[in-house]
Protein backbone atom coordinates (compact mmCIF):
# COMPACT_ATOMS: atom_id res chain seq x y z
CA UNK A 1 0.00 0.00 0.00
CA UNK A 2 2.78 2.55 1.00
CA UNK A 3 4.82 1.32 -2.29
CA UNK A 4 1.69 2.12 -4.79
CA UNK A 5 1.78 5.68 -2.90
CA UNK A 6 5.22 6.13 -3.43
CA UNK A 7 4.69 5.09 -6.99
CA UNK A 8 1.57 7.45 -7.38
CA UNK A 9 4.35 10.43 -5.62
CA UNK A 10 6.65 10.20 -8.16
CA UNK A 11 4.59 10.08 -11.09
CA UNK A 12 3.17 13.44 -9.67
CA UNK A 13 6.74 14.34 -9.35
CA UNK A 14 7.26 13.63 -13.13
CA UNK A 15 4.67 15.38 -14.44
CA UNK A 16 5.78 18.30 -12.50
CA UNK A 17 9.33 18.45 -13.61
CA UNK A 18 7.52 18.34 -16.85
CA UNK A 19 6.23 21.61 -16.33
CA UNK A 20 9.71 22.40 -14.90
CA UNK A 21 11.25 21.98 -18.25
CA UNK A 22 8.22 23.30 -20.71
CA UNK A 23 8.04 26.54 -18.65
CA UNK A 24 7.18 28.72 -20.55
CA UNK A 25 7.93 31.74 -17.89
CA UNK A 26 10.68 31.36 -14.95
CA UNK A 27 7.23 31.56 -12.60
CA UNK A 28 6.06 28.69 -14.13
CA UNK A 29 9.33 26.81 -13.64
CA UNK A 30 9.29 28.22 -10.04
CA UNK A 31 5.70 26.91 -9.57
CA UNK A 32 6.82 23.11 -10.99
CA UNK A 33 9.62 23.20 -8.54
CA UNK A 34 7.98 23.82 -5.46
CA UNK A 35 5.22 21.33 -6.08
CA UNK A 36 8.30 19.20 -6.65
CA UNK A 37 9.44 19.87 -3.06
CA UNK A 38 5.96 19.23 -1.41
CA UNK A 39 5.56 16.18 -3.05
CA UNK A 40 9.47 15.66 -1.69
CA UNK A 41 7.95 16.20 1.68
CA UNK A 42 5.53 13.42 1.19
CA UNK A 43 7.22 10.95 -0.46
CA UNK A 44 10.50 11.02 2.04
CA UNK A 45 7.72 10.44 4.86
CA UNK A 46 6.04 7.57 2.95
CA UNK A 47 9.07 6.45 2.59
CA UNK A 48 9.72 6.15 6.32
CA UNK A 49 6.79 4.26 6.48
CA UNK A 50 8.10 1.68 3.68
CA UNK A 51 11.27 0.91 5.46
CA UNK A 52 9.60 1.41 9.21
CA UNK A 53 11.85 4.42 10.29
CA UNK A 54 10.25 7.10 11.23
CA UNK A 55 13.44 9.46 12.03
CA UNK A 56 13.21 10.44 8.32
CA UNK A 57 9.63 12.67 9.81
CA UNK A 58 12.29 14.65 11.09
CA UNK A 59 13.80 15.43 7.29
CA UNK A 60 10.46 15.48 5.74
CA UNK A 61 9.78 18.77 8.59
CA UNK A 62 13.53 20.15 7.67
CA UNK A 63 12.73 19.47 4.19
CA UNK A 64 9.41 21.32 4.10
CA UNK A 65 10.79 24.40 6.00
CA UNK A 66 13.95 24.54 3.69
CA UNK A 67 12.17 24.06 0.06
CA UNK A 68 9.59 27.20 1.26
CA UNK A 69 12.93 29.41 1.96
CA UNK A 70 14.51 28.16 -1.23
CA UNK A 71 11.18 29.34 -3.17
CA UNK A 72 10.98 32.54 -1.54
CA UNK A 73 14.82 33.47 -2.10
CA UNK A 74 14.27 32.99 -5.52
CA UNK A 75 11.18 34.82 -5.88
CA UNK A 76 12.99 37.88 -4.24
CA UNK A 77 15.51 37.68 -6.74
CA UNK A 78 13.30 37.26 -9.87
CA UNK A 79 10.90 39.97 -8.33
CA UNK A 80 14.05 42.14 -8.00
CA UNK A 81 15.19 41.27 -11.23
CA UNK A 82 11.87 42.41 -13.03
CA UNK A 83 11.90 45.15 -11.20
CA UNK A 84 15.06 46.38 -11.90
CA UNK A 85 14.50 45.95 -15.76
CA UNK A 86 11.41 47.67 -15.64
CA UNK A 87 10.39 50.41 -13.99
CA UNK A 88 7.27 51.38 -14.02
CA UNK A 89 5.01 48.54 -12.26
CA UNK A 90 1.50 47.89 -13.07
CA UNK A 91 -0.86 47.98 -10.34
CA UNK A 92 -3.68 47.42 -12.22
CA UNK A 93 -4.81 45.15 -15.14
CA UNK B 1 6.31 0.29 13.75
CA UNK B 2 4.17 -0.31 16.74
CA UNK B 3 0.51 0.41 16.26
CA UNK B 4 -0.92 1.16 19.84
CA UNK B 5 -4.55 1.02 18.52
CA UNK B 6 -7.97 1.30 21.06
CA UNK B 7 -9.54 -1.92 20.98
CA UNK B 8 -12.56 -1.11 20.09
CA UNK B 9 -10.96 0.15 16.44
CA UNK B 10 -10.81 -3.22 14.38
CA UNK B 11 -7.71 -3.18 12.36
CA UNK B 12 -9.52 -3.78 9.21
CA UNK B 13 -11.57 -0.73 9.46
CA UNK B 14 -8.75 1.22 10.16
CA UNK B 15 -6.41 -0.25 7.13
CA UNK B 16 -9.46 0.19 4.68
CA UNK B 17 -10.16 3.93 5.97
CA UNK B 18 -6.23 4.85 5.77
CA UNK B 19 -5.75 2.98 2.09
CA UNK B 20 -8.75 5.16 1.13
CA UNK B 21 -7.44 8.03 1.82
CA UNK B 22 -4.05 7.31 0.71
CA UNK B 23 -5.69 6.51 -2.64
CA UNK B 24 -7.64 10.07 -3.01
CA UNK B 25 -4.26 11.83 -1.99
CA UNK B 26 -2.48 10.21 -4.88
CA UNK B 27 -5.75 10.44 -7.07
CA UNK B 28 -5.76 14.46 -6.50
CA UNK B 29 -1.98 14.26 -6.69
CA UNK B 30 -2.16 13.29 -10.20
CA UNK B 31 -5.29 15.43 -11.03
CA UNK B 32 -3.33 18.82 -9.64
CA UNK B 33 -0.02 17.82 -11.67
CA UNK B 34 -2.42 17.06 -15.01
CA UNK B 35 -4.14 20.40 -14.26
CA UNK B 36 -0.48 21.58 -14.18
CA UNK B 37 0.44 20.47 -17.77
CA UNK B 38 -2.63 21.14 -19.18
CA UNK B 39 -4.37 24.80 -17.71
CA UNK B 40 -3.35 27.20 -20.22
CA UNK B 41 -1.79 29.78 -18.55
CA UNK B 42 0.54 30.47 -15.29
CA UNK B 43 -1.90 31.98 -12.99
CA UNK B 44 -4.73 28.98 -13.81
CA UNK B 45 -1.67 26.31 -13.00
CA UNK B 46 -1.07 28.15 -9.69
CA UNK B 47 -5.11 26.56 -8.79
CA UNK B 48 -3.96 23.37 -9.64
CA UNK B 49 -1.07 23.58 -7.80
CA UNK B 50 -2.80 24.29 -5.04
CA UNK B 51 -4.96 21.30 -5.41
CA UNK B 52 -1.70 19.12 -4.73
CA UNK B 53 -0.38 20.98 -2.26
CA UNK B 54 -3.67 21.11 0.58
CA UNK B 55 -6.18 18.09 -0.20
CA UNK B 56 -4.00 15.72 -1.38
CA UNK B 57 -0.66 16.63 0.99
CA UNK B 58 -3.47 16.41 3.90
CA UNK B 59 -5.38 13.31 2.85
CA UNK B 60 -2.15 11.14 1.96
CA UNK B 61 -0.55 12.35 5.81
CA UNK B 62 -4.22 11.61 7.21
CA UNK B 63 -3.77 8.09 5.78
CA UNK B 64 -0.21 7.87 7.51
CA UNK B 65 -1.67 8.85 10.64
CA UNK B 66 -3.71 6.51 10.86
CA UNK B 67 -1.39 3.81 10.77
CA UNK B 68 1.11 5.09 12.98
CA UNK B 69 -1.72 5.68 15.88
CA UNK B 70 -1.39 7.57 18.79
CA UNK B 71 2.34 8.05 19.00
CA UNK B 72 4.79 10.44 18.97
CA UNK B 73 5.05 9.41 14.94
CA UNK B 74 1.53 11.34 14.42
CA UNK B 75 2.75 14.04 16.13
CA UNK B 76 5.49 14.82 13.56
CA UNK B 77 3.05 14.24 10.66
CA UNK B 78 0.83 16.61 11.80
CA UNK B 79 3.82 19.20 12.63
CA UNK B 80 4.47 18.21 8.47
CA UNK B 81 1.12 18.85 7.63
CA UNK B 82 0.93 22.34 9.83
CA UNK B 83 3.88 23.35 7.66
CA UNK B 84 2.64 22.50 4.14
CA UNK B 85 -0.81 24.26 4.91
CA UNK B 86 0.99 27.52 6.55
CA UNK B 87 3.81 27.73 4.56
CA UNK B 88 2.38 26.30 0.52
CA UNK B 89 -0.36 29.38 0.53
CA UNK B 90 2.54 31.83 1.21
CA UNK B 91 4.46 30.57 -1.88
CA UNK B 92 1.48 30.46 -4.15
CA UNK B 93 0.77 33.82 -3.16
CA UNK B 94 4.45 34.81 -3.31
CA UNK B 95 4.78 33.30 -6.75
CA UNK B 96 1.17 35.28 -8.01
CA UNK B 97 2.73 38.34 -6.66
CA UNK B 98 6.16 38.03 -8.42
CA UNK B 99 4.57 36.86 -12.19
CA UNK B 100 2.75 40.09 -11.80
CA UNK B 101 6.24 41.71 -11.01
CA UNK B 102 7.52 40.25 -13.98
CA UNK B 103 4.48 41.95 -16.31
CA UNK B 104 2.56 38.20 -16.80
CA UNK B 105 -1.16 39.15 -17.30
CA UNK B 106 -3.34 36.23 -16.80
CA UNK B 107 -5.88 35.43 -19.30
CA UNK B 108 -9.70 37.19 -17.58
CA UNK B 109 -12.70 35.85 -19.26
CA UNK B 110 -14.26 38.93 -17.81
CA UNK B 111 -12.85 41.49 -15.69
CA UNK B 112 -13.84 40.92 -12.14
CA UNK B 113 -16.10 43.63 -10.93
CA UNK B 114 -17.54 42.65 -6.99
CA UNK B 115 -20.66 44.48 -7.73
CA UNK B 116 -21.02 42.87 -10.97
CA UNK B 117 -21.44 39.46 -9.58
CA UNK B 118 -24.94 37.79 -8.99
CA UNK C 1 11.41 45.68 -2.94
CA UNK C 2 8.67 46.47 -1.15
CA UNK C 3 7.47 44.01 1.63
CA UNK C 4 4.49 42.09 1.83
CA UNK C 5 2.43 41.49 4.41
CA UNK C 6 1.47 38.02 4.33
CA UNK C 7 5.40 36.79 4.00
CA UNK C 8 6.31 38.98 7.09
CA UNK C 9 3.76 37.85 8.77
CA UNK C 10 4.03 34.16 8.58
CA UNK C 11 7.95 34.14 8.32
CA UNK C 12 7.68 36.13 11.60
CA UNK C 13 5.99 33.14 12.89
CA UNK C 14 7.68 30.23 11.70
CA UNK C 15 11.26 31.82 12.58
CA UNK C 16 11.38 30.62 15.68
CA UNK C 17 10.50 27.34 15.12
CA UNK C 18 13.28 26.91 12.15
CA UNK C 19 15.05 28.34 14.89
CA UNK C 20 14.67 25.46 17.45
CA UNK C 21 14.17 22.98 14.91
CA UNK C 22 18.06 23.86 14.06
CA UNK C 23 19.17 23.48 18.10
CA UNK C 24 16.88 20.00 17.96
CA UNK C 25 18.56 18.81 15.01
CA UNK C 26 21.81 19.93 16.44
CA UNK C 27 21.45 18.08 19.63
CA UNK C 28 19.91 14.66 19.03
CA UNK C 29 22.32 13.74 16.51
CA UNK C 30 23.33 10.36 18.32
CA UNK C 31 19.16 9.20 18.23
CA UNK C 32 18.30 10.30 15.16
CA UNK C 33 19.12 11.77 11.70
CA UNK C 34 21.22 15.34 12.41
CA UNK C 35 24.03 16.62 13.39
CA UNK C 36 26.53 19.86 13.50
CA UNK C 37 26.36 20.86 9.83
CA UNK C 38 22.60 19.85 8.96
CA UNK C 39 22.08 21.71 11.81
CA UNK C 40 24.42 24.71 11.32
CA UNK C 41 22.57 25.24 7.77
CA UNK C 42 19.07 24.98 9.02
CA UNK C 43 19.71 27.62 11.78
CA UNK C 44 21.35 30.19 9.34
CA UNK C 45 18.82 29.49 6.45
CA UNK C 46 16.21 30.66 9.23
CA UNK C 47 18.14 33.79 9.93
CA UNK C 48 18.19 34.12 5.89
CA UNK C 49 14.12 34.09 5.95
CA UNK C 50 14.34 36.83 8.36
CA UNK C 51 16.60 38.90 6.17
CA UNK C 52 14.31 38.02 3.08
CA UNK C 53 11.38 39.35 4.88
CA UNK C 54 12.67 42.23 6.81
CA UNK C 55 15.75 43.15 5.24
CA UNK C 56 19.59 42.22 5.74
CA UNK C 57 19.94 45.28 8.19
CA UNK C 58 17.45 43.85 10.31
CA UNK C 59 19.51 40.81 10.01
CA UNK C 60 22.18 42.28 11.21
CA UNK C 61 20.75 43.44 13.93
CA UNK C 62 20.30 40.20 15.46
CA UNK C 63 23.31 38.57 14.50
CA UNK C 64 25.91 41.09 13.92
CA UNK C 65 28.81 40.34 12.01
CA UNK C 66 31.07 41.46 14.40
CA UNK C 67 29.93 38.24 16.67
CA UNK C 68 29.57 35.70 13.97
CA UNK C 69 33.08 36.44 12.95
CA UNK C 70 34.38 35.04 15.99
CA UNK C 71 31.72 32.64 16.47
CA UNK C 72 33.02 31.50 13.29
CA UNK C 73 36.54 30.60 14.59
CA UNK C 74 35.32 30.12 18.20
CA UNK C 75 33.69 26.89 16.72
CA UNK C 76 36.59 25.92 15.09
CA UNK C 77 38.73 26.22 18.42
CA UNK C 78 36.05 24.04 20.11
CA UNK C 79 36.60 21.26 17.76
CA UNK C 80 40.03 21.94 17.86
CA UNK C 81 40.41 22.62 22.15
CA UNK C 82 38.62 18.57 22.27
CA UNK C 83 41.20 16.94 20.32
CA UNK C 84 43.56 18.86 22.30
CA UNK C 85 42.22 17.76 25.42
CA UNK C 86 41.83 14.48 24.61
CA UNK C 87 45.64 14.18 23.89
CA UNK C 88 46.58 15.80 27.26
CA UNK C 89 44.37 13.34 28.87
CA UNK C 90 46.44 10.79 27.23
CA UNK C 91 44.50 9.75 24.27
CA UNK C 92 44.84 10.08 20.59
CA UNK C 93 43.42 13.32 18.65
CA UNK C 94 39.86 12.88 18.75
CA UNK C 95 40.11 9.77 21.49
CA UNK C 96 36.48 10.52 23.39
CA UNK C 97 37.42 7.84 26.10
CA UNK C 98 39.56 9.30 28.26
CA UNK C 99 37.35 12.72 28.66
CA UNK C 100 35.11 10.94 31.45
CA UNK C 101 35.66 7.78 34.03
CA UNK C 102 33.10 5.72 31.56
CA UNK C 103 34.32 5.36 28.11
CA UNK C 104 30.68 5.19 26.75
CA UNK C 105 29.76 8.83 28.51
CA UNK C 106 33.28 9.81 27.39
CA UNK C 107 32.22 9.57 24.10
CA UNK C 108 28.91 11.14 24.54
CA UNK C 109 30.03 14.24 25.64
CA UNK C 110 33.28 14.40 23.29
CA UNK C 111 30.25 14.12 20.21
CA UNK C 112 28.64 16.80 21.94
CA UNK C 113 31.06 19.31 21.79
CA UNK C 114 32.36 18.15 18.63
CA UNK C 115 29.28 18.56 16.60
CA UNK C 116 28.43 21.84 18.60
CA UNK C 117 31.97 23.36 17.29
CA UNK C 118 31.14 22.02 13.84
CA UNK C 119 26.76 23.68 13.96
CA UNK C 120 28.42 26.95 15.50
CA UNK C 121 31.13 27.05 12.62
CA UNK C 122 28.91 26.16 10.23
CA UNK C 123 25.98 28.58 10.95
CA UNK C 124 27.95 31.49 11.58
CA UNK C 125 30.36 31.25 8.35
CA UNK C 126 27.07 30.33 5.91
CA UNK C 127 25.42 33.71 7.41
CA UNK C 128 29.20 35.91 7.24
CA UNK C 129 28.93 34.35 3.59
CA UNK C 130 24.92 35.33 3.04
CA UNK C 131 25.89 38.90 4.58
CA UNK C 132 28.78 39.69 2.18
CA UNK C 133 26.60 38.66 -0.65
CA UNK C 134 23.50 40.78 0.10
CA UNK C 135 25.22 43.78 1.23
CA UNK C 136 28.33 44.32 -1.66
CA UNK C 137 27.74 47.50 -3.59
CA UNK C 138 26.88 46.89 -7.38
CA UNK D 1 8.63 39.42 29.47
CA UNK D 2 5.00 37.68 29.16
CA UNK D 3 5.76 37.33 25.38
CA UNK D 4 9.01 36.07 26.00
CA UNK D 5 7.51 33.27 28.70
CA UNK D 6 4.80 32.54 25.93
CA UNK D 7 7.29 31.70 22.87
CA UNK D 8 9.02 29.79 25.68
CA UNK D 9 6.37 27.74 26.68
CA UNK D 10 5.70 27.20 23.33
CA UNK D 11 8.98 26.49 22.05
CA UNK D 12 9.93 24.25 24.90
CA UNK D 13 6.42 21.89 23.63
CA UNK D 14 7.78 21.54 20.30
CA UNK D 15 10.77 20.53 21.91
CA UNK D 16 9.34 18.02 23.68
CA UNK D 17 6.92 16.50 20.92
CA UNK D 18 9.73 16.40 18.43
CA UNK D 19 12.28 15.03 20.82
CA UNK D 20 9.80 11.98 22.34
CA UNK D 21 12.87 11.65 24.74
CA UNK D 22 11.74 12.99 28.12
CA UNK D 23 13.20 10.58 30.27
CA UNK D 24 17.16 11.69 29.03
CA UNK D 25 17.87 14.36 31.39
CA UNK D 26 20.52 15.78 29.15
CA UNK D 27 18.09 16.19 26.53
CA UNK D 28 15.73 17.82 28.77
CA UNK D 29 18.39 20.42 30.10
CA UNK D 30 19.77 21.09 26.43
CA UNK D 31 15.53 21.48 25.38
CA UNK D 32 15.42 23.88 27.81
CA UNK D 33 18.57 25.96 27.28
CA UNK D 34 17.68 25.97 23.25
CA UNK D 35 14.12 26.99 23.91
CA UNK D 36 15.18 30.10 26.22
CA UNK D 37 18.04 30.88 23.57
CA UNK D 38 15.58 30.78 20.53
CA UNK D 39 12.74 32.89 22.63
CA UNK D 40 15.36 35.62 23.22
CA UNK D 41 16.24 35.84 19.39
CA UNK D 42 12.52 35.91 19.27
CA UNK D 43 11.85 38.18 21.32
CA UNK D 44 14.32 40.32 19.14
CA UNK D 45 12.95 40.03 16.22
CA UNK D 46 10.83 42.92 14.86
CA UNK D 47 7.12 43.01 15.45
CA UNK D 48 5.89 45.68 13.71
CA UNK D 49 2.32 46.88 15.37
CA UNK D 50 2.28 43.70 17.76
CA UNK D 51 0.79 42.08 14.40
CA UNK D 52 -2.24 41.96 16.26
CA UNK D 53 -1.91 38.55 18.06
CA UNK D 54 -4.55 37.95 20.94
CA UNK D 55 -5.28 34.97 23.00
CA UNK D 56 -9.10 35.28 22.31
CA UNK D 57 -8.44 34.15 18.63
CA UNK D 58 -7.09 30.84 19.83
CA UNK D 59 -10.48 30.00 21.39
CA UNK D 60 -12.10 31.14 18.41
CA UNK D 61 -9.60 29.29 16.13
CA UNK D 62 -10.76 25.73 15.64
CA UNK D 63 -14.28 26.60 14.57
CA UNK D 64 -13.21 28.64 11.68
CA UNK D 65 -10.44 25.99 10.58
CA UNK D 66 -13.57 23.27 10.94
CA UNK D 67 -15.00 25.66 8.77
CA UNK D 68 -12.37 26.45 6.42
CA UNK D 69 -11.21 22.54 5.61
CA UNK D 70 -15.11 21.90 4.72
CA UNK D 71 -14.73 24.66 1.81
CA UNK D 72 -11.17 23.59 1.08
CA UNK D 73 -12.71 20.47 0.24
CA UNK D 74 -15.24 21.53 -2.13
CA UNK D 75 -13.02 23.74 -3.76
CA UNK D 76 -10.65 20.75 -4.30
CA UNK D 77 -13.91 19.08 -5.72
CA UNK D 78 -14.85 21.93 -7.85
CA UNK D 79 -10.71 22.42 -9.81
CA UNK D 80 -10.74 18.60 -9.84
CA UNK D 81 -13.64 18.87 -11.97
CA UNK D 82 -12.53 21.19 -14.16
CA UNK D 83 -9.26 19.95 -14.46
CA UNK D 84 -10.68 16.00 -15.53
CA UNK D 85 -13.89 17.48 -17.47
CA UNK D 86 -13.29 20.95 -19.19
CA UNK D 87 -16.11 20.74 -21.45
CA UNK D 88 -18.63 19.92 -18.91
CA UNK D 89 -16.94 22.25 -16.14
CA UNK D 90 -14.70 25.36 -18.32
CA UNK D 91 -12.46 27.49 -16.68
CA UNK D 92 -13.05 31.28 -16.45
CA UNK D 93 -10.44 32.97 -15.28
CA UNK D 94 -11.24 36.19 -13.37
CA UNK D 95 -9.04 38.70 -11.77
CA UNK D 96 -10.59 41.48 -9.52
CA UNK D 97 -10.54 43.78 -6.61
CA UNK D 98 -12.62 42.70 -3.04
CA UNK D 99 -12.56 44.34 0.16
CA UNK D 100 -10.46 43.38 2.97
CA UNK D 101 -11.83 45.15 6.15
CA UNK D 102 -9.35 42.98 8.35
CA UNK D 103 -8.04 45.59 10.55
CA UNK D 104 -4.48 44.10 11.56
CA UNK D 105 -1.81 42.20 9.34
CA UNK D 106 -2.37 38.85 11.52
CA UNK D 107 -5.74 39.06 9.90
CA UNK D 108 -5.02 40.10 6.39
CA UNK D 109 -3.00 37.34 6.55
CA UNK D 110 -5.68 35.08 7.49
CA UNK D 111 -7.75 35.78 4.92
CA UNK D 112 -5.16 35.87 2.18
CA UNK D 113 -3.83 32.76 3.44
CA UNK D 114 -7.81 31.13 3.62
CA UNK D 115 -8.27 32.60 -0.21
CA UNK D 116 -5.06 30.51 -1.13
CA UNK D 117 -5.71 27.50 0.83
CA UNK D 118 -8.88 27.19 -1.15
CA UNK D 119 -7.56 25.64 -4.44
CA UNK D 120 -9.91 27.70 -7.26
CA UNK D 121 -9.03 31.74 -5.46
CA UNK D 122 -5.12 32.94 -5.33
CA UNK D 123 -4.54 36.29 -3.56
CA UNK D 124 -2.09 38.19 -5.67
CA UNK D 125 -1.53 41.14 -4.01
CA UNK D 126 -3.00 42.28 -0.17
CA UNK D 127 -3.36 45.78 0.09
CA UNK D 128 -4.77 48.47 3.32
CA UNK D 129 -7.91 48.25 2.22
CA UNK D 130 -8.67 45.24 -0.49
CA UNK D 131 -6.81 42.42 -1.96
CA UNK D 132 -6.60 41.39 -5.99
CA UNK D 133 -7.65 37.98 -6.46
CA UNK D 134 -7.54 35.77 -9.40
CA UNK D 135 -9.93 32.88 -9.50
CA UNK D 136 -10.21 30.33 -11.33
CA UNK D 137 -13.87 30.45 -12.78
CA UNK D 138 -16.51 33.03 -12.36
CA UNK D 139 -18.10 30.70 -9.71
CA UNK D 140 -15.27 30.64 -7.53
CA UNK D 141 -14.59 34.37 -7.58
CA UNK D 142 -18.35 35.22 -7.10
CA UNK D 143 -18.68 32.98 -4.07
CA UNK D 144 -15.45 34.63 -2.49
CA UNK D 145 -17.25 38.36 -3.11
CA UNK D 146 -19.99 36.32 -1.39
CA UNK D 147 -17.90 37.39 2.29
CA UNK D 148 -18.77 34.88 3.98
CA UNK D 149 -14.84 34.35 4.25
CA UNK D 150 -13.94 37.61 5.12
CA UNK D 151 -16.92 37.96 7.65
CA UNK D 152 -15.97 34.96 9.58
CA UNK D 153 -12.08 36.01 9.34
CA UNK D 154 -13.07 39.13 10.77
CA UNK D 155 -14.92 37.29 13.34
CA UNK D 156 -12.38 35.36 14.53
CA UNK D 157 -10.18 38.13 14.49
CA UNK D 158 -12.68 40.99 16.54
CA UNK D 159 -14.20 38.17 18.43
CA UNK D 160 -18.50 37.87 18.72
CA UNK D 161 -18.96 41.55 20.29
CA UNK D 162 -17.86 42.78 16.97
CA UNK D 163 -20.86 43.77 14.95
CA UNK D 164 -19.58 41.88 12.19
CA UNK D 165 -19.09 38.55 14.27
CA UNK D 166 -22.75 38.89 15.67
CA UNK D 167 -23.83 39.11 12.18
CA UNK D 168 -21.87 35.83 11.01
CA UNK D 169 -23.03 34.66 14.20
CA UNK D 170 -26.19 34.64 13.60
CA UNK D 171 -26.43 34.13 9.53
CA UNK D 172 -24.24 30.67 9.56
CA UNK D 173 -25.53 29.32 13.10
Amino acid sequence: MFAATAIGILVVMALALARAFLGPTICDRILAVNMFGTKTVLLIAVYGFLTGRPDFLDIAITYALINFIGVIAVLKFVEGLADSERQPRPDEF
Amino acid sequence: MDLLLPPLFPDLLLDLLSMALLIGGVFLGISGAVGVIRFPDFYTRVHAAGVTDTLSAGMILAGLMLQAGFTLVTVKLAFILLFLWLTSPVASHALARAATHTGAKPVTATSGEPSSSN
Amino acid sequence: MNNDIVLTVIARLLIPLILLLALYVQFHGDFGPGGGFQAGVIFAAGIILYALTNGPQAAMRIMPPRVLTPLAALGVLLYGGVGITTMLLGGHFLNYDVLAHDAVHGQHSGILLIELGVGVTVASVMLVIFFAFITREP
Amino acid sequence: MLYFLSLFAVLFGFWLLLSGLWDHGLLLGLGLISSAFVAWIGTRLERPGGDGFEPGMLLRLPRYLGWLLVAIVQANIDVVRRIWDPVAHPISPVTGRLPASQRTRLGKTLYANSITLTPGTVAIEVSDADVLVHALSREAFDDLAGGEMERRVLALECGAGHPAGHRDGEAQG
